[in-house]
């Protein structure tokens, strides 16, 4: 069964992070579909011209127990699933077999140390992804989070894991769902000047909801991270901040994306391209597809030729941060 | 408390919590545990599944076996979860969130139309539902059912008392031969087929070698087979891709957990499957064509 | 006109804040409804126990330009009023008319420095306020949101307040919308430490919405606050987080409450009382005793005599932080 | 673009952001606005207003003045928001959410039913949608409008036209004298009660002051009057409480602009308003009782 690509009718829509290039701006966010070779293939097949594997560690982790999802009032999500996966030997089967699709893949990984890190980039890269993503910020694993808030850990693991790739496989830093944005913006400095060819804002945000029959956190974890629509307004002022700021690496904006139009308010915001993870739930895996076929209509209507002119053109004379 | 409905997300991402209304014990390993819901028994259909929190402990995927009295489904102990859920009494609270996934499909129903419906092991509970629905449905309907031992022969009666409304022919095996034939619920299948071949559909659950071994079965007589399976499950919903079990991403818990069997014959039907870390298994099982 | 009093047919909602004794555990939240005595009247004729004024400075302030607020996907909301007041002595007569009937008052207070923080409580004390709550913390108006991120400057304000009401009116610290709770449960500690008796969670979180026809931000002041359901998971988190942190003085849950349920999930979480802004939108102000309802029937079917009972019992055996 | 309004909050908190359709020159300081808002058309009556956001500067209401050709308000160039308004041309982009408050309330009509309409200055715009409205229902219609001089007589035409489809009678008062009645448009209304003093209903919109005159006038005759009101808005939706009246809490975005002359007497109408930051100012106008 040889997995068919999408037909590519959107024109306008390619754009570039840094040297890769991508036939549209969507790519599948970590954590979601990304089990299973098949999975990202479902994804790309969806419309995502990139996909972003679940996070891998050296050690296989079997997760938080359940419920690991829990619905959150208007469409937005919480999750606990706590990063379970096989360990990066186990997972790269499901990698090469979707590499070999022609499908390209972004390795997402963890560590407790910046050598850990480092040593689950180096086998992504050897399998060949097209860049490596660094969760420096799950909030309900250990501390994760923390890692992601502080610039100096940051500065180290980045600084390790480039060393490491010897700078051939792109190197991605996704930054905590955090609100404090000066906080945040001297982590993505210190990821950029470590090295980092990208930025990935956010990752989901602390969270805690409670079943008021049992008294218990309705995840097993306890604690949770908070994505879907809840959060994008919150993402894309981290975006803003960052591009405001004067980051020059790409950013790759995530955070409750359902339709074109959320893309594009992120592109204004200064992404240059973004993650979809909790809209899959909302729109299915064609939500890709259906999101491009929306910035295409908006480019067409707009008279704008690529979406990447849009990066950062929001016109927001008079505002301050 | 119904309060707040207006403002909850779906029963499906979102747990119905509610006092436990009945629970019975139905094999030494296996109890039914009924409870109100109404929104996910309206809505349910034989082969979809519920996730069930069993609180403090964990959240696990359970056929829906009734939706006659609440929502009903039946456990076997098997680990940490399950332990804990037989430990519960009517009045315990336990969530539930469903109906998950896609059910049986019952092809249009005619005078001439007859159904097998084979269930093995714990995989009676979807098997019981389907039988309830075909025979509402105006199907002749056969069953096969197997288990270890008599004991285990999980709603036995249930499908005993079917015999008055619609089941046609009830037969069981053992792997002990305490009831029925000596063997399995495949054996038991076998023996129907024997007898009368003209089946126009097989509804089947029950543990994986089992069903390939069904499978084979029923090729041979080009009976469509539709098997419910089973994966370690996350999310139920067919975001966290863990059920995947093809290269087209085909999730259990989405697309599933009912397929034709004819379209598994590139997934991990019968060969793999994976645990709580995502890593692979080979599946192993004593097959009938070797 | 006397307005009058909602009936009290709701027994087991009374609830203590320290020394304040109120009716039931909602109050209204700051900057909703409170710029005219009539508004909080109104909110307390729609069973509110307590009203909490709109933040005052010393100097009037006119507040950003529109737009002020903006919707957001799933009933949740943006604003940026920019806390337009019109300085404390005018609106002394908005906090009598509306204590004259008896009407339990919060008064809000923001300045540009300890000393005029004091100053402007001082004023409200002299008035006759139940409490006076300091709004450290809002994300669109200057430095607000980061004065309530430094445990320094918070203990500075917070002592000189205290100091100059004598310890004869509480005060309360309203919490930046922060999702770095280690930084929180810090600004927490300082403000319990200088004085403070009772601390509100949280105040609105900082986010962006675009218009992406006009490429603009969709609210004035570019910057806004996030308020409503989107939220409330992220603040029963920081009052859980609070709770568990040891705070002993009470702490005000507030972010996204709807229903009576929302109210049990923050008591569970630790919270002693409710605030409710966005809500007054969604049900209008009669919120107060429709929630006030809800969880009476919880309270009956639960068998629970006193809400008062619920405060931080959650079962989070197991849960780590 | 509608691509995703199943997922957009609805208008009255978010801005439809669309090109100006057109823009008429009504008088030398007012013109009048359509834009494409058809949810919003469809809802509206005649009273209720929408928040109009001039990027870049503010966002100020503006009372609906027709809804046949899209949504059409009409402002008055006094500040820097309505400047910059007056600058655009068709094509160029305004937000407007709406329909806000409540409208004008039209009693039961039959056939004996007369009713009064009172504008003056920019009040023109909901007392012609108003007119429109009312004859519609059926309603015979005595239409005063008032202003500064024959030019500023805002949407003349418009009154002038309905006299062909149900207006009665329409008595114009400038404070020049360069049109009709020398005196505003209370002298107008006089005027047509002096006449005919049998109407059921009186609606009206303009300067405070002409309200609270035109008020003491109709009690003479017990006529029911219902004012629209103008104060200072910061949300249009009854959240920040800027606009409140009096001790009630009554909000003219949300329980007015338009309200029931005979309620107001414990409120702020014809006192007090208040300005950007809240504070209290006292209105200054001409009484006619005094
Ligand atoms: C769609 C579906 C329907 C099912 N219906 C029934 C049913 O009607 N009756 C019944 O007795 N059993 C059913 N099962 C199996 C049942 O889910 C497991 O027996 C149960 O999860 C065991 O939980 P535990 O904590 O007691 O066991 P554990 O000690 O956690 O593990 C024992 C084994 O149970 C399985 N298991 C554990 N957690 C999960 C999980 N989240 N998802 C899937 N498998 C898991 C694994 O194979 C594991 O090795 C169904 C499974 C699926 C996928
Ligand atoms: C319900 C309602 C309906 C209205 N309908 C019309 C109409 O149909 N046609 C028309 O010309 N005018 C109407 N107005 C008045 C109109 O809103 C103001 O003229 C306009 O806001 C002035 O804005 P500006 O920026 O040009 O003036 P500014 O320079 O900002 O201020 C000039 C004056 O305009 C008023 N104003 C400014 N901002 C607001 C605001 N947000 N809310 C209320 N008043 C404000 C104040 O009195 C202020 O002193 C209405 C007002 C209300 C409350
Ligand atoms: C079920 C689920 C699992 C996730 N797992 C991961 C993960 O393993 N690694 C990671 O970096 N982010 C993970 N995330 C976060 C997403 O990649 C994304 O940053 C976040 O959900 C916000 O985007 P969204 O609103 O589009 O979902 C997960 C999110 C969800 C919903
Ligand atoms: C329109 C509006 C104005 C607000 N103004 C203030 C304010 O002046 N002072 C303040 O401390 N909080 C202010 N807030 C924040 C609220 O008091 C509250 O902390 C926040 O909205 C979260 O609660 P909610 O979700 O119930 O609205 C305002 C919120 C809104 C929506
Ligand atoms: S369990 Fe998550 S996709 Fe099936
Ligand atoms: S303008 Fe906010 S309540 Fe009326």
């Amino acid at each position: 069964m040889a997995p068919k690509k999408p037909a590519k009718n959107n024109s306008g829509l390619a754009i570039k992070i840094g040297s890769i290039e991508l036939a549209n701006p969507t790519i599948l966010a970590s954590g979601v579909l990304g089990v299973a070779a098949g999975g990202l293939i479902r994804a790309w097949q969806g419309g995502a011209a990139a996909v972003v594997t679940k996070t891998v560690g050296i050690e296989s982790r079997t997760g938080h127990p359940g419920p690991r999802i829990v619905g959150i009032y208007g469409d937005s999500l919480m999750n606990a699933m706590g990063i379970p996966n096989p360990g990066i030997q186990e997972y790269l089967p499901e990698i090469e077999s979707t590499i070999k699709h022609e499908i390209p893949v972004i390795g997402s990984a963890l560590g407790n140390s910046p050598d850990e890190f480092a040593s689950v980039a180096e086998q992504l890269a050897k399998a060949g992804v097209t860049a490596i993503e660094l969760n420096v910020s799950c909030p309900h694993v250990g501390s994760l989070y923390l890692l992601g808030m502080d610039p100096q850990s940051v500065t180290e693991v980045v600084t390790e894991v480039v060393q490491r790739v010897k700078g051939k496989t792109p190197v991605w830093v996704k930054l905590p769902g955090s609100t404090d944005y000066p906080c945040l913006v001297k982590v993505a400095q210190a990821a950029e000047a470590a090295g980092a060819s990208a930025l990935v804002a956010l990752n989901t945000l602390p969270a805690l909801a409670i079943d008021i029959e049992s008294r218990r956190p309705l995840l097993g974890a306890g604690i949770g991270g908070l994505s879907g629509p809840a959060v994008k307004p919150i993402a894309i002022r981290a975006v803003w901040e960052l591009h405001q700021a004067g980051i020059a690496i790409p950013i790759i904006g995530v955070g409750g994306i359902l339709t074109g139009s959320d893309v594009i308010e992120y592109f204004l915001a200064g992404a240059s391209a973004v993650q979809i993870g909790t809209g899959v739930l909302t729109r299915g895996s064609t939500i890709f597809s259906n999101v491009c076929n929306e910035i295409s209509d908006y480019l067409k209507e707009h008279g704008i030729n690529q979406i990447s002119e849009l990066v950062g053109r929001i016109n927001d004379a008079g505002v301050s941060s | 408390m119904t309060m707040n409905d207006n403002f909850n997300p779906s029963a499906i991402i979102r747990p119905i919590v509610t006092p436990i209304l009945g629970v019975t014990t139905e094999t030494p390993r296996t109890k039914a545990f009924t409870i109100s819901a109404p929104s996910i028994g309206k809505h349910a259909v034989p082969g979809q599944f519920v996730m069930v929190w069993v609180p403090g402990i964990d959240e696990i995927p359970m056929s829906i076996s009734s939706v006659n009295q609440g929502v009903e489904f039946a456990a076997a102990r098997v680990g940490d979860a399950t332990t804990q859920l037989h430990k519960l009494k009517k009045g315990d609270l336990l969530g539930v969130r469903g109906p998950l996934g896609k059910g049986f499909v019952f092809p249009k129903a005619t005078e001439e139309k007859i159904m097998l419906l084979v269930a093995g092991g714990c995989g009676s509970p979807p098997i019981a539902f389907a039988a309830t629905m075909a025979i509402r449905m105006g199907f002749v309907v056969d069953v096969a059912l197997g288990a270890t031992s008599k004991a285990e022969l999980l709603f036995f009666n249930r499908f005993k008392d079917l015999e008055t409304q619609g089941v046609r022919r009830f037969v069981v095996a053992t792997d002990d031969g305490s009831d029925g034939l000596l063997g399995t619920s495949v054996d038991a299948a076998t023996f129907l087929l024997d007898t009368d071949p003209a089946y126009s559909a097989c509804l089947a659950c029950g543990p994986e070698g089992m069903l390939v071994n069904l499978n084979t079965l029923l090729q041979k007589y080009s009976i469509p087979l539709q098997v419910s399976l089973e994966r370690y499950m996350k999310c139920g919903v067919g975001l966290c891709g863990h059920c995947i079990i093809d290269l087209e991403g085909s999730r259990v818990c989405h697309e599933g957990p009912v397929f034709d069997a004819k379209n598994l014959e590139e997934s991990d039907f019968g060969k793999v499957t994976r645990d709580a870390t995502g890593k692979k298994e080979p599946l192993q099982f004593e097959s009938n064509t070797s």
